[in-house]
């Protein structure tokens, strides 16, 4: 049952999730949902990161009393992926920020929250 | 030094504190950051420059003190100045450029303009790669931020498709990057190429995802619908930095990122290159508004970028040279064309013909287009000729022809949208008016890429012996631009005339011959420029550029030098046809058959040059391989200008819808360069074909058709000078079909012809042009009887028409003469004797020309009709005269041609006896022959005018007519379509299957580019399923068979 | 006056109007002149020539027109006495006006005389041309055509067979090799007689003076 | 060259004038005779040429009006004066140093371009229909011709006339007619088409358009128009003997030949009625042109 651990599980729930992001990306109609739905891609690439970053049964990258510095780097999980993390949601935090900026935007220009009514622009 | 990390430590430092600002200090806020974008390029230049000059190391720079991996790296060596000065000189006009925008939404908008700027250049600089994943997504927020601050629905659904894309990327690149993390354990570049991830199995994909998101901001064709739509919606100033900026930030981390990959890399991008390449421009052709075609020239410039840094494996140390040349020709061109198009506020295409108000907006709009699709004297001229010869010199002979093909799309739509400008209709104009921060970006552009070109030059070994003293003489001419035209004339013709006293020592051979046609040709015609009133604005500097490019193929030595005059005369030779009445798409076609013309013969150089060390033209004598395919690739490319049989579809209107002195210069004079070709090519490839098949054989029978189909429309022309283009189509079969005979006599011939038809060919378009310049119609049903009224012009079109025909005594029956002889000792009969039949034919359209303008009926319109000008008729009095002395005294002018060709073909040479010409055939003694004709002539005359010294002179309509008399010239002048019978019974033959051809295949095109452009249906969801598409593909085409890229 | 004959204004390719007057314009306005024979010796030896080649310009105006055909035949064969039919006025030297004249018709057959050239000789063919024939009475016929234009030979008959003609013409032969056909001199002579002759009938004179 | 050439010039042109003249009315006389018809006297043409020259009056339309029957003589006496009219002898040899087949082939254009000028300065319309006519048909007889002369050129390998007659002598075996047949039979064809007699008549037409080109010509102009009419046919006579039958060495046997020849295009006109104008362009280019270019593979 090797494969069963958190890590693994993770790291495939995190895969779900991403792809769970896209299929709403792609298939919602409304912008809400379409945000939604890259809100869950963004998180789930979060899930990702810090899955990969996980040591088995190490603990936080935090050196104090419960880590032995010379061999912190064997006990604790890297901590570089959670550092990346940390920006990473920020970033997404931001993206998301604007798409909502736009979605009320176009909602004030056209009333719609219908993706198929912004398609005049094309070819 | 400033460091620069100062860079940042600025940008950041004003786009807070732009914050404090209020609303209502704009202006200082305006400035604030103005001086933040100036020291960023300050920083940036002032790196560029101590690389540039001093032994500059390229240093790096550790933020936190640690060495990486465990900080971030900054690097700034000579590249990273390079792409950093770019992109902040982009910047900072395009802040400039952008005043009233900034200005009217604020400091918001200054901050994340600031920021943009500053998350594009960390890009460039960093060594770090989830750094550069930040900084990536800094520089796309702040895009869509600027995109959001504008008013229209179009551009915020725009900028959201924009963001919704952008988004999806940087997942996969961050997927990427945590990936690479994982098997690399370091972010460090350095670190992760050392580590060899292509190798391991996991870590190929991680690469691969992250190549192919960068290689997704690039905006690879198809997936890159959601930049067309910003490149269309958003302000051109966005549109610039979008196209120039950031595409070269992320070309730049392209080029980091390719080590991580490692060898294979280079060969999925260099496909998802030419695909970028072909699809985007072929996709343009359908565009009508100006943005969006902007948009799909600029994802194809970025396709030929990827093409060749994915081409570098074969380019060698010339990789970066090529690279740079066609990136910045892009930013500087692209950027111009952007700002251009928020000045000229014109949504269509169609409606640019705005622009023309201004002349000089013309001029730097010209500059850009040209400068876009490769010509000379643009960095970009540069780049795509070492291309060519390094793609040809490893064999890469597809990719070559792919390039050539990409190119000359982009010139397609690119040239179809400046004809508009320079011609387009002149209704529903915008309005527009120009703003000196709006022109100044521009001008400092244009400026930009003539400095770099020349900068370029330099750096080409084999173009340092380039001739800029022409180009500098037509600078001086556009500078004097405002003065009269007598004046400018004048100075013209010294010039010409100066530079060829001082180059007439060095010439012989048939350099002489040919300087002599377009020198001394060119003098004559710009004789007749006197005739012109006012300013001519633009004329002269065109005209120039033409002879200056004729020039330069006389005196090129190498093969840069030739493809660059041909480049300049096309230039030259484009302006001047469009300047014309209707030719629009004349013009069109003209540039088109050139440029495609242009890449054949940039093929054959590139072929002939494998193997060789040196550009000189005679590499084309000992090729190493290919030589029947360097032979027809160069007599094609020639061909497109001597317009053969096929290729000569662009003529015609080109020719005939010019302006009269101009006429006689492309068709009499410009012609000819494409005959200068041929004996340049033929002189030193000899004998070619393709196993047992002559091609030279079929040259001649190419000769003859198209002599026999010129002739022939000729004779079917209602026109004037459309008849005159089509018989300078059909002379130039005589040349070519002489020329393929490859014999002292068939050369004889050629040359000949090619000296007469220079001077009728002149005095013929003068004494049209004369006509139509007083009667103000080409259509010569309209005119008629003019022998009254121009009998000067009448005398001109005569001797004119007696050469053309090569009726004995005039000089025209020499040539003839000789090619009889020349195909009696060749062998060639059947094609001979269709270029008998066409030289029959000829006699249809001299008659034609001569009855319907001088003889029959005169107009009522025209009964006060004056005679042409006088500095109409110099030139071809001058012309006259030297065809009369030729005639009477042929050997003056076919024994030196003959001692020129001697040294080639000495068989079956001529002998002269004075002026008795003997061939192993016949003999011909042109003087004798003038004074029998002449003799009899005068006898009979005397005899004549004793018996019948006082006839009765009449007037038009006193001509028995079935005891009726006729009532209007109009309806007794025998004149439209005046071989009907001809045409009925052989009007089949000039059906217009060339042109149908080449339309169809021109339709066909831009059908299935219409087609094709349907995937992009304007929805985001649909953008995003090509992004995923896209990175679906190509992890098959790049995992397919094997593991690892 | 026919439209195209009115003068009328145009505008030159430069946008200046032009006047323009047809008649004065677009035809010659010379008056004929009187050409002196020759000394009579050459005199004599062309006009044998002019005898002996006769190139006729049949002006088919009424039913005698068909009676001009059978002389081509070979029953008839004028030819042998050097009698050729020509199409053009310019070149034919008898021309053989065959039945009545209207009034219009006598408009081109006027201009058409004047256009051949001296020395040149009319036939008359029929009675029509000598008194009007059955249309004596006719209110659009003209009776006389020696009124209009002087005339060489006429042939009475009506219609008259072409013998007649043959023997017309051998009329013509004797007086033209007796120097008698002088009549184009005569109309230059009495031209403002045969003018004012022909103005009195043809009302809407809408040509010049003489029709080179 | 020396003077005496321009006697002997003109002692040939005196010669050949009056052979046209009694030619044209000799063979009008046949026609008649065909027609059952007496016909005209053999030496009408004489009499009509000086009825034209003592017509006293002349009109013109313009300069080249006036000078375009200048054009068409000077064509015509020059073609003449540029060919060996009596092979072997010296005073008939002519200017015919000046130059070889080709310039012959060419100068008779000078006369037609000339005459057609002239003939579009009256302002006729028939005259310029005429020409167009013409020209159209000249254009179409002209390739079979042109192959024929590449294909005699090539068989005795000069363009000299002289020497294609000295070639040819020796019986008339070794005429070309015989030793080239195709070559001969397509310039034969093409020669119908040049002397412009039934079925190719589309210049003069003189039913439809009457007598095209010259129909505003009268009185003197006309008259030298009529001399050409005599030496030009016998011109082209001349040179189709040179090149086909052996040329002549005594005027007996140049007189005889060019009168056999002759016969060719009246017979082919006695029995043919007029082609429309397209129809004889096509034609030209038809059997002729076919049996030109089997002589240019045969060569």
């Amino acid at each position: 049952m090797e494969k069963f651990n958190l890590e693994n599980i993770s790291l495939v729930i995190g895969i779900l999730v991403i792809l769970i992001g896209l299929w709403g990306l792609l298939t919602q109609k409304n912008l809400i949902k379409i945000i939604i739905g890259f809100a869950l891609f963004d998180t789930g690439i979060h899930i990702v990161m810090v899955s990969i970053g996980y040591i088995k049964n190490g603990t936080a990258p935090i050196l104090d009393n419960a880590v032995d510095i010379n061999n912190a780097a064997n006990a604790v999980v890297d901590p570089v992926p959670q550092a990346l993390v940390l920006t990473a949601i920020v970033i997404g935090l931001g993206i998301t920020a604007l798409m909502l900026t736009y979605v009320l935007k176009m909602y004030q220009k056209r009333k719609s929250l219908e993706i198929n009514n912004y398609n005049d622009l094309k070819w | 030094m400033v460091g620069p990390i100062y860079i940042i430590a600025v940008a950041l430092g004003t786009a807070f504190s732009l914050g404090f600002f209020k609303k209502a200090n704009v202006k200082f806020s305006f400035a604030f950051m103005l001086l933040a974008m100036t020291f960023m390029t300050f920083i940036s230049g002032q790196w560029l420059y101590a690389f540039l000059t001093q032994q500059q190391e390229t240093i790096q720079i550790f933020t936190a003190g640690f060495k990486p991996p465990f900080s971030i790296s900054l690097q700034m060596g000579f590249y990273e100045a390079v792409f950093l000065s770019i992109i902040n000189i982009v910047g900072l006009l395009s802040a400039i450029y952008m005043y009233d925008k900034l200005k009217e939404k604020g400091v918001q908008m200054m901050m994340v303009f600031v920021l943009l700027f500053m998350g594009l250049n960390v890009v460039v600089m960093t060594r770090d790669i989830f750094n550069l994943f930040v900084f990536l997504e800094i520089a796309s927020i702040a895009t869509a931020g600027l995109i959001i601050l504008d008013k229209s629905a179009n551009a915020i659904s725009a900028g959201f498709k924009y963001i919704i894309a952008t988004a999806i990327i940087s997942g996969i690149l961050l997927i990427g990057i945590i990936a690479v993390y994982y098997y690399a354990e370091s972010l460090y570049i350095n670190d992760i190429i050392n580590s060899n991830l292509s190798f391991i199995k996991g870590g190929a994909v991680a690469v691969f995802l992250i190549l192919i998101a960068i290689v997704l901001e690039l905006k690879p064709f198809p997936a890159n619908g959601w930049a067309l739509d910003v490149y269309e919606a958003a302000h051109p100033g966005i549109g610039t930095i979008v196209s120039a900026a950031s595409a070269s930030a992320v070309i730049f981390v392209l080029t980091k990122i390719l080590p991580i990959v490692g060898e294979s890399g280079y060969y999925i991008i260099g496909i998802i290159g030419i695909i970028t390449f072909l699809g985007s421009n072929l996709l343009g052709l359908k565009q009508n508004t100006t943005n969006r075609l902007l948009g799909y020239s600029s994802i194809g410039q970025i396709g030929l970028l990827l093409t060749i840094i994915g081409l570098t494996p074969y380019l060698g140390d010339k990789t970066l040279f090529i690279a740079f040349g066609v990136l910045i020709s892009h930013a500087l061109a692209k950027a111009g064309l952007f700002w251009l198009s928020g000045i000229i506020n014109s949504k269509n295409i169609k409606g640019w013909a705005a622009i023309r108000r201004n002349p000089h907006l013309l001029v730097l709009m010209g500059t850009f287009i040209f400068a876009l699709v490769g010509f000379p004297p643009f960095p970009s001229f540069f780049a795509k000729w070492e291309l060519i010869m390094q793609l040809a010199n490893n064999d890469k002979i597809i990719w070559l022809a792919l390039i050539l093909i990409g190119s000359f799309i982009e010139g397609v739509y690119l040239f179809r949208w400046f004809g508009y400008a320079i011609k387009g209709e002149n209704q529903d104009l915008p309005e527009f008016k120009i703003q000196w921060n709006k022109i100044i970006p521009v001008i400092i552009f244009a400026l930009g890429l003539y400095a770099i070109g020349y900068y370029y030059s330099t750096l080409t070994g084999s173009a340092a012996s380039l001739n800029y003293i022409p180009l500098l003489f037509i600078l001086f001419l556009y500078a004097i631009d405002f003065l009269p035209v007598y004046i400018k004339n004048t100075i013209s013709i010294a010039g010409i005339g100066y530079y060829l006293y001082t180059i007439y020592p060095g010439l012989e051979e048939f350099n002489l011959i040919f300087a002599l046609i377009f020198l001394a040709g060119g003098i004559l015609t710009l004789l007749a420029g006197y005739t012109y009133k006012g300013k001519r604005q633009g004329f002269y500097p065109l005209v120039m550029m033409m002879f200056a490019g004729l020039l330069g193929l006389i005196e090129a030595n190498t093969t840069l030098e030739f493809f660059f005059a041909w480049e300049i005369m096309t230039i030259g030779s484009y302006f001047l046809i469009i300047r014309g009445k209707k030719s629009m798409t004349h013009a069109l076609s003209y540039m088109l058959f050139s440029v495609g013309g242009a890449y054949l013969i940039l093929a054959g150089f590139g072929l002939a040059h494998i193997g060789q060390s040196s550009y000189s033209l005679d590499i084309l004598a000992n090729v190493q391989g290919y030589a029947p395919i360097i032979f027809t690739l160069l007599a094609v490319g020639f061909m497109t200008k001597t317009a053969s049989i096929g290729l000569h579809i662009w003529l015609p209107g080109a020719h005939a819808e010019a302006e009269s002195d101009v006429s006689p210069m492309v068709s009499a004079i410009l012609l000819k360069a494409g005959v200068f070709g041929l004996i340049v090519l033929m002189l030193r490839m000899g004998a070619q074909s393709f196993g047992s098949f002559d091609i030279y054989y079929a040259l001649a029978w190419i000769g003859a058709i198209t002599a026999i189909m010129g002739n022939m429309m000729a004779a079917f022309q209602e026109d004037a000078k459309r008849l005159l283009a089509y018989s300078s189509v059909g002379f130039l079969g005589y040349a070519l079909f002489g020329l393929a005979l490859m014999s002292h006599l068939g050369w004889l011939a050629a040359v000949s012809l090619s000296v007469i038809h220079f001077m009728f060919k002149t005095l013929l378009f003068l004494a049209i042009g004369g006509v139509v310049m007083r009667v103000k119609t080409k259509e010569m049903y309209k005119m008629g009887g003019l022998i009254k009224k121009m009998p000067f012009t009448f005398i001109s079109v005569l001797m004119g028409i007696i050469v053309i025909s090569g009726v004995p005594p005039l000089t025209g029956f020499g040539g003839k003469w000789i090619l009889y002889n020349a195909v009696l000792d060749k062998g060639w009969f059947l094609p001979a004797g269709a270029i008998f039949f066409a030289g029959i034919i000829a006699f249809l359209y001299c008659f034609r020309l001569i009855h319907t303008i001088f003889l029959g009926q005169l107009k009522d319109e025209h009964r006060e009709v004056k005679e042409a000008p006088f500095w109409m008729l110099l030139p071809q009095y001058i012309i006259l005269g030297v065809i009369m002395i030729f005639s009477a005294f042929p050997n003056s002018l076919l024994k030196p041609i003959g001692e020129v060709i001697m040294p080639y073909f000495s068989d079956g040479a001529l002998e002269w006896q004075g002026q008795l010409a003997v061939s192993n055939f016949g003999y011909w003694n042109g003087e004798l022959i003038m004074y029998i004709v002449g003799g009899i002539f005068v006898i009979v005359f005397a005899w004549l005018w004793f018996m019948n010294r006082n006839a009765q002179k009449v007037k038009q309509f006193n001509i028995g007519y079935s005891a009726e008399r006729p009532s209007l010239p109009e309806t007794t002048h025998f004149a439209y379509n005046f071989f009907a019978p001809y045409k009925k019974a052989l009007g089949f033959l000039v059906s217009p299957i060339i042109s149908d051809f080449w339309e169809a295949v021109s339709e066909g095109i831009h059908a299935i580019a219409d087609k094709i452009r349907r995937i992009y249906d304007g929805n985001a969801q649909t953008y995003v399923l090509h992004i995923i598409a896209f990175i679906v593909i190509f992890y098959l085409i790049a995992f397919g068979g094997s593991y690892g890229i | 006056m026919k439209e195209d004959f009115k003068k009328r204004t145009v505008i030159s390719p430069e946008g200046k109007p032009i006047e323009i007057d047809p008649l004065k314009d677009y035809f010659s306005d010379a008056k004929p002149k009187v050409y002196k024979p020759a000394h009579p010796i050459i005199e004599k030896f062309a006009n044998w020539a002019r005898a002996n080649s006769l190139w006729v310009l049949g002006f088919g105006t009424g039913c005698g027109a068909i009676e001009m055909r059978p002389l081509m035949t070979p029953r008839f064969d004028a030819y042998r006495y050097g009698i050729q039919w020509r199409p053009t006025p310019r070149q034919a030297s008898v021309f053989v006006v065959s039945g009545y004249l209207s009034v219009k018709t006598l408009k081109r057959v006027v201009r058409t005389y004047e256009q051949m050239q001296n020395p040149k000789f009319v036939i008359a063919l029929g009675s029509c041309t000598i008194n009007g024939g059955m249309y004596w009475d006719s209110y659009n016929t003209i009776n006389r055509l020696d009124h209009y234009m002087p005339v060489d030979v006429y042939i009475a008959g009506c219609m008259p067979r072409p013998e007649s003609l043959l023997a017309g013409f051998d009329k013509l032969k004797t007086i033209i090799t007796e120097g008698r056909g002088e009549g184009a001199n005569t109309y230059a002579e009495k031209f403002d007689w045969y003018k004012a002759n022909q103005k009195k009938v043809i009302k809407d004179w809408d040509m010049p003076d003489y029709n080179w | 060259m020396e003077f005496k050439n321009i006697g002997y010039a003109l002692l040939t042109i005196f010669i050949v004038l009056n052979y046209g003249l009694i030619l044209q009315g000799v063979v009008r006389k046949i026609g008649a005779r065909v027609g059952r018809r007496y016909g005209i006297r053999w030496y009408q043409p004489y009499i009509d040429i000086i009825k034209n020259y003592a017509k006293r009056s002349t009109i013109t339309h313009g300069v080249m009006f006036y000078i375009a029957p200048v054009f068409r003589l000077t064509g015509g006496i020059g073609l003449l004066l540029f060919m060996p009219v009596i092979f072997g002898s010296d005073i008939f040899g002519n200017f015919s140093f000046a130059g070889d087949l080709v310039l012959v082939l060419y100068f008779q254009f000078f006369g037609i371009l000339g005459m057609a000028l002239g003939a579009a300065e009256s302002g006729h319309p028939y005259s310029a229909i005429g020409v167009s006519r013409g020209l159209s048909q000249v254009t179409s007889f002209e390739l079979p011709l042109t192959l024929g002369v590449i294909a005699i050129a090539m068989q005795y390998q000069t363009l000299n006339i002289t020497e294609i007659v000295a070639a040819q002598q020796g019986g008339f075996m070794n005429w070309t007619i015989i030793t080239n047949p195709f070559a001969a039979i397509a310039m034969l064809i093409a020669f119908l088409g040049a002397m412009g007699r039934s079925p190719f008549d589309v210049v003069l037409a003189p039913q439809e358009i009457p007598i095209g080109p010259p129909t505003e010509f009268q009185s003197g102009l006309l008259g030298v128009l009529q001399l050409n009419r005599a030496i030009f046919p016998a011109a082209k006579l001349i040179l189709f003997m040179n090149l086909l039958f052996g040329g002549a060495t005594n005027w007996a046997e140049l007189i005889l030949k060019t009168f056999l020849i002759y016969m060719w295009p009246v017979f082919v006109g006695t029995v043919f009625p007029r082609f429309r104008v397209d129809q004889s362009v096509r034609w030209f280019l038809t059997v002729p042109l076919i049996i030109g270019i089997i002589a240019i593979i045969l060569i």
